[in-house]
């Protein structure tokens, strides 16, 4: 488990290296801030209303195909590690796994769920 | 067939812009190089003196003052009430009025003024602009030019306006007070040039 | 909140401060004259000019200057073209938004004074001065690349004399 | 000791540093913890050295390829231009907007860096270069770059500004739709080799060149091609430079930020470049693999050659629209790559390949 | 999908953003990326030419017609000139005739150049635009060689020109045209029929003929929708009537058919900088105005056929040495109306497209 | 159609409508009455012979005692030039909107209106859009306006 040790360390070091450099911009900085510096940049515009709406839901509808695929990436990938073992048995069996799940990536594409907004 | 067309057409991209990168650079180095400004650049605007004897040519016909479309010159140059004469007391120009047309290098008839190749007059204070009759006779030393006087005798001074001596008080630039200088802007919420929506 | 507004003080107390100060000043002056990030702004005729300088055949890149599209990473507005009164508070208020250390650059007659339309027009803002703090006039109609390279040069040299105590005061 | 020499070739250089730790008698878990420290650092330095590296190199190569010169008055070549730049960007004010999401706007440029950062170790920069061979080493580096939308998706949420908002939003949805066709591309490599470890996969394309899996016709030359778009627009570059379109959303999701901050998204944004180049060349060009030279040098020098790639099209392509973009993606790419990866295990199965 | 709800929102485009050409302002509303509605408000440079101009001497007012459409500010001179010589009715020579001609086409090529470096660089393709950027500086040097200045030139005056051309104008014009018929084939394999390119531009922001029409749209985006009017043509100006050059025209009105008819269009230029060079006559550069030009009371409405479209100038004289009133028309202000109608129902990146190959430049339609 | 041919058949066919003026050298000009405006440019729009359906400008005049409006029609299809005036009284001067026959009128419209004051009926969108949103000194383009920071250009 040393290697994951590894993983474990850069997650803190590389914290403590963005929180350090940021803490030596602050001592470098000039700060100024009022309330004309703070407010949105909307091309020099003052912004009109907030920005936090009800979103297009068809932003979240390429989330959940994506997740959808990325669990099958889960299964390929110790499937691809262990297909020299298996054989054509393994072969055919994702190949089926894989044209059942474009069978759902058709029926969204027919469904227009790959439409952009 | 599209999708090796597409192919190819991306490729003929890449390899237009991989045959530039070969390329020399056409790039001037500023500072170091210079573009060789064309003799009819219009640079700066300067008073020229006569080569011999280091006066000044303008002889203060206010033709070129007249000539301005952006008023940018000035020029003081009464009547003296005696010889008829009239003698050039100042002579300004406001280089941040100028638009470089070149009409008064045109208007001019005694080789006096003239728009030189030089450009680089960078100020840190707007007040710097506001050249002086010294000042522009002092740029335009080292200018050459082709002197046209000598054919053109001094009597076709065209009839200058009866009230110039007094219009002129008029004209002088009434922003360059001390009040131009801009204060830093305060922490405070005000926004003096804000447009209602 | 700036912790090197009061640098001055403390290092005066250190042995050797002196020379920390103006070591420390030297390198952020040289940092800030050598990469002045320019906002993309222009309005009128000055703004083709900008194009041609940052083109080819001047390339301001050479100076380290590349153009960012937002104020707030932005170093330097080069106010290039006519500043009319119904532009004027946008000026403003994409100086405020920039980070400070923010700087300012007038190209072209227009912005110094009103140029061409100083007289006789009833739109135009005469001088971007009343509006920001400009740290360097470039006279022209436009100006030649040239002279917006000198100016920017000129602002560099500026920039390089700035002392630490009051560079942010700005 | 135990374990591998963490600098291969370079042991020589840095192994009394080592010797140093080891002597303290410290236990061996401390020692761990101490030495990965070491690295971490030791790897930041990298990741900035090369992202200032890289950041002048693109400078350069625009300027030529327009045919000017770039930087040329900061040192020869200017060469301490982004230097500079570095230092000046951490004199800047850091501007906090007051309608902002407080947690998320902080937190977004240091997930996004520390999401770079953590691809690096299990990048194989030479023989034995390495910080830790995880046998799972690619799926990690595909888990782990995923993190960069979340942080996209978080600056674009944080500021509370609208084109940040379509900035992030568009990178997610960009990001999520090429991680698949990516993941697919690799899995043909995987399925070769037989293992994820990056050190296995250098390992199996050992020997002649022919051996590099980019060679392995029919189905290497198509993994790579499919493995560079995707990469692409997982690096955020033009032709698919989207979430930051300047002329569009003007910067996109980092809009808002500035100072320090806006420099770690930067920093991430050239650390994800050359990271999923040094994924290509592990996968497709032999890794280290080459003659004469060390074996880092080898590995420096194919991984600049597919970054000048990017930079390539960068500088000549348009960007592609968002809806384009994602039909690309969805419609081509995903459907060709697991078509290729069908292929390439029937190819493993029957044995017909070269 | 439709029945989920969708908060539309409102955000400014402008005044200060990469794509607007300057300062206009669009405020759009969006529902997702989709754009619903398009507002756009102008006037951010209004910088009152016209009232200008009537407090100027008809001398003085071209310098102030150079600031009207800079990027092709020949035209305006050219523009006033003519609008004072139809009032005064004075005879041009020939020789002026054929310089004015040069540096109009000349100034069109340099503004389609213009056009072909914002319009890649708008879509996201930056080298072209430095591309465009260089070939122009070939013909600036020209400009700045005869007139001295890069892009305000003052140089055709009422009754002709300012100043004859250079001995080495001839050549190094002949140069120009060589290079940028060579480079052409750059542009056009940089983006002509790269997919990319393809993509974003065919079939958006099309403009039917009828609305063209019915919203006075002229120039090159009228042309692309298959309406043949060029003023250069139809209603002839200065010498046009003896060239021999074609008016390229497109039937779909998208983007892309925008784009490829300046191009064809840089093409028919160089054909009539050609033949105006070869056919240069000798003789007087200016016909004789008098400094106080003074035209005779009336008035005249002028126009020339732009890079933009049509440019007009109203002028009316009652006699004294200051035109009573002067108005200016430029193509881009009908073109910028016509925006909301094309413009809505697509996407922001759409709207960035459509707006570059409109070609819009501010100053026109502000003043 | 030439000048002179485009001068008859004016006056054959709108007889009532407009009147030539001799001001204009190159292209006819025509004064037409405020109240008939629409209709004449309907008429002139869909005239078989003329086709003026495309819409160059409209400019106010302000002559210091009375307000003008130019209109420079244009046609695509026929190729002929037209000038028409209106002429209008100084103050509250009134004109109907064209844009029901142009719909390119409508900015040209409100630049009328904004810079000279001259009220246009019937339009559906009479707001500010060159100058400042806070704009409150009257109209600018008018020969006997001033303002406290309006600086005349010098008289030399």
């Amino acid at each position: 488990m040393s290697s994951y040790l590894a993983v474990l360390i850069f997650i803190f070091a590389g914290t403590g290296i963005v929180l350090f450099t940021f803490f030596l911009a602050r001592l470098l900085r000039p700060s100024n801030p009022y309330p004309a510096k703070t407010v949105n940049y909307e091309c020099a515009e003052e912004p009109i209303g907030d920005s936090w709406v009800m979103f297009n839901p068809r932003f979240y509808i390429f989330a959940l195909i994506f997740v959808i695929f990325d669990v099958e990436a889960v299964f390929l990938f110790p499937w691809a590690v262990a297909f020299g073992q298996l054989g054509l048995y393994a072969l055919v069996e994702m190949v089926l796994f894989i044209l059942i799940l474009f069978f759902g990536l058709f029926y969204a594409w027919k469904k227009g769920a790959l439409q952009w907004v | 067939m599209k999708l090796l067309k597409d192919i190819k057409n991306l490729l003929i991209g890449m390899r237009i812009t991989g045959k530039h990168l070969g390329r020399h650079a056409i790039t001037i180095q500023y500072p170091e190089e210079r573009w060789e400004m064309p003799e009819r650049s219009r640079g700066i605007v300067v008073l020229l003196s006569d080569k011999e004897t280091g006066d000044l040519n303008c002889t203060g016909c206010l033709l070129c003052m007249k000539a301005c479309p952006s008023a940018a010159i000035f020029i003081d140059a009464p009547r003296d009430p005696e010889t008829k004469k009239r003698k050039l007391l100042t002579f300004t120009v406001d280089n941040a009025l100028c638009c470089f047309c070149g009409l008064c290098e045109e208007a001019c008839n005694f080789s006096a003024i003239k728009m030189a190749t030089m450009y680089e007059f960078s100020e840190p204070e707007k007040e710097g602009f506001l050249w002086d009759m010294k000042k522009l006779q002092e740029v335009g030393l080292d200018v050459d030019y082709i002197d046209t006087r000598k054919k053109k005798p001094a009597k076709k001074v065209p009839k200058p306006a009866t009230d110039s001596g007094t219009a002129t008080d008029k004209i002088v630039p009434d922003t360059l007070d001390s009040d131009a200088k801009q204060t830093p802007p305060a922490p405070e919420p005000d926004k003096p040039k804000e447009d209602g929506e | 909140m700036g912790v090197i507004k009061k640098l001055p003080i403390y290092t005066e107390k250190l042995p050797g401060g002196g020379l920390i100060l103006t070591s420390l000043e030297t390198v952020i002056n040289q940092a800030q004259a050598k990469s002045l990030w320019y906002l993309l702004f222009g309005t009128a005729c000055c703004a083709i000019e900008l194009m041609c300088t940052g083109a080819s055949r001047y390339d301001f890149d050479r100076l380290g200057m590349i153009f960012r599209a937002t104020p707030r990473q932005a170093d330097l507005i080069i106010a290039a073209g006519t500043i009319t009164k119904k532009m004027a508070p946008r000026l403003r208020r994409l100086y405020d938004q920039m980070a400070e250390p923010r700087r300012v650059i007038a190209m072209g007659g227009c912005t110094i004074k009103g140029g061409p339309f100083y007289y006789d027009s009833y739109s135009v803002e005469k001088g971007i001065d009343h509006i920001v703090p400009v740290d360097m006039y470039i006279p022209g109609c436009p100006p030649r690349p040239e002279s917006l390279l000198e100016g920017c040069i000129h602002l560099q040299e500026k920039i390089k004399k700035q002392k630490l105590s009051d560079w942010q005061e700005k | 000791m135990t374990y591998p020499l963490p600098f291969g070739e370079l042991h020589g250089v840095f192994g009394w540093l080592y010797e140093l730790l080891e002597s303290t008698g410290l236990p061996q878990p401390w020692l761990d913890v101490v030495r990965y420290a070491a690295l971490g650092a030791l790897v930041f330095g990298v990741i900035s050295l090369l992202a200032l590296f890289l950041v002048w190199w693109e400078r350069k190569i625009a300027a030529h390829i327009q045919q000017r010169f770039g930087p040329m008055r900061h040192g020869w070549h200017g060469w301490y231009q982004t230097v500079a730049d570095a230092v000046k960007l951490l004199t800047k004010e850091d501007i906090l907007v007051d309608t902002r999401d407080k947690f998320v706007f902080f937190w977004a440029p240091v997930i996004c860096f520390v999401a770079a950062f953590l691809a690096y170790v299990t990048i194989p920069f030479g023989e034995g270069l390495i910080v830790a061979d995880l046998n799972i080493g690619i799926l990690y580096i595909m888990a782990i770059t995923t993190f960069t939308i979340i942080s996209l998706l978080m600056a674009g949420w944080g500021s509370n500004n609208k084109y940040a908002l379509l900035g992030g939003i568009r990178s997610a949805a960009q990001l999520i739709s090429y991680e698949i066709p990516m993941v697919a591309s690799i899995l043909v490599v995987v399925l070769f080799v037989g293992s994820m470890s990056m050190v296995d996969i250098v390992e199996a394309q050992s020997g002649w060149i022919t051996n590099w899996y980019v060679f392995r016709v029919p189905f290497g030359p198509i993994a790579f091609i499919t493995y560079i778009i995707a990469a692409t627009a997982e690096a955020n570059r033009t032709p698919f430079d989207i979430p930051e379109a300047e002329q569009e959303l003007v910067a996109g999701y980092n809009i808002e930020y500035s100072g320090m901050k806006f420099a770690m998204f930067f920093l991430a944004e050239f650390a994800n470049g050359f990271t999923v180049s040094a994924i290509a060349v592990t996968l497709f060009f032999g890794g280290w693999h080459g003659p004469f030279l060390p074996s880092w040098v080898w590995f420096l020098l194919k991984t600049l050659g597919v970054v000048f790639l990017l930079m390539l099209f960068r500088w000549t392509y348009p960007r592609l629209r968002v809806d384009q973009l994602m039909e690309f993606a969805w419609k081509f790419l995903v459907p060709v790559t697991f078509a290729n990866l069908i292929l390439a295990a029937w190819m493993k199965y029957a044995g017909w390949y070269w | 999908m439709a029945e989920l709800r969708t908060e539309e929102f409102t955000v400014n485009m402008g005044p200060h953003h990469p794509s607007t050409h300057g300062v206009c302002r669009l405020i759009l509303t969006l529902s997702g990326e989709k754009v619903i509605k398009i507002v756009p408000v102008i006037g951010y440079l209004h910088r009152a030419l016209e009232k200008i101009c009537e407090n100027r001497t008809y001398a003085q007012c071209i310098p102030v017609m150079d600031r009207f459409e800079y990027v092709t500010a020949m035209s305006c001179e050219y523009l006033f000139s003519n609008a004072a010589e139809k009032l005064a009715e004075i005879e041009v020579p020939e020789r002026a005739e054929y310089l004015r001609v040069i540096m109009l086409e000349l100034n069109r090529i340099a503004s389609h150049l213009i056009f072909y470096g914002v319009t890649a660089m708008d879509i996201g393709a930056l080298t072209p635009f430095l591309y465009g950027l260089r070939e122009r500086e070939g013909i600036i040097d020209l400009f700045e060689m005869t007139c001295g200045q890069r892009l305000t030139y003052n140089y055709i005056r009422i009754g002709g020109v300012s100043k004859d051309i250079p001995p080495q104008f001839e050549p190094k014009c002949r140069e120009t045209i060589k290079t940028i018929r060579e480079k052409l084939n750059d542009y056009e394999g940089l983006l002509n029929e790269n997919p990319i390119w393809l993509v974003r531009n065919k079939g958006i922001g099309v403009l039917p003929a009828d609305l063209g029409i019915a919203y006075g749209v002229s120039g090159p985006v009228l042309r692309a929708s298959g309406v043949k009017y060029d003023i250069r043509k139809d209603d002839p100006y200065s010498i046009y009537d003896r060239f021999d050059f074609e008016i390229p025209t497109r039937e779909n009105g998208d983007c892309y058919d925008r784009y490829l008819l300046r191009l064809d269009e840089i093409k028919q230029s160089l054909n009539i900088v050609e033949q105006a060079l070869d056919a240069l006559p000798e003789g007087d550069i200016k016909a004789k105005v008098s400094p106080n030009f003074k035209p005779p009371a009336g008035e005249v409405y002028a126009r020339v056929e732009n890079s933009r479209g049509e440019l007009g100038v109203y002028i009316q004289s009652d006699g004294g040495k200051k035109p009573l009133r002067v108005k200016m028309r430029g193509g881009s202000f009908n073109q910028l109306q016509v925006l909301p109608e094309i413009g809505t129902d697509c996407l922001v990146a759409d709207l960035v497209a459509i707006f570059a190959s409109l070609d819009i430049i501010l100053p026109e339609v502000d003043r | 159609m030439t000048f002179d041919e485009l001068k008859e058949y004016i006056s054959a066919n709108y007889p009532d409508d407009m009147t030539l003026l001799d001001t204009g050298r190159c292209e006819p000009f025509y004064e037409v009455k405020a109240e008939k405006l629409v209709a004449v440019c309907k008429r002139l729009r869909d005239d078989e012979q003329l086709k003026f359906d495309y819409f160059c400008n409209l400019g106010g005049v302000d002559t210091g005692e009375r307000m003008e409006a130019v209109y420079s029609l244009a046609s695509y299809s026929m190729k002929l030039r037209l000038d028409l005036k209106v002429i209008l009284p100084h103050e509250n001067a009134e004109i109907d909107s064209v844009q029901e026959v142009w719909p390119a009128a409508n900015w040209y419209e409100r630049e009328l209106w904004e810079l000279y004051g001259v009220n246009v009926k019937n339009h559906n969108n009479l707001t500010r859009f060159l100058l400042p949103d806070d704009w409150d000194q009257g109209f600018p383009m008018r020969k006997d306006w001033d303002a406290p920071d309006f600086i005349r250009m010098p008289e030399l």
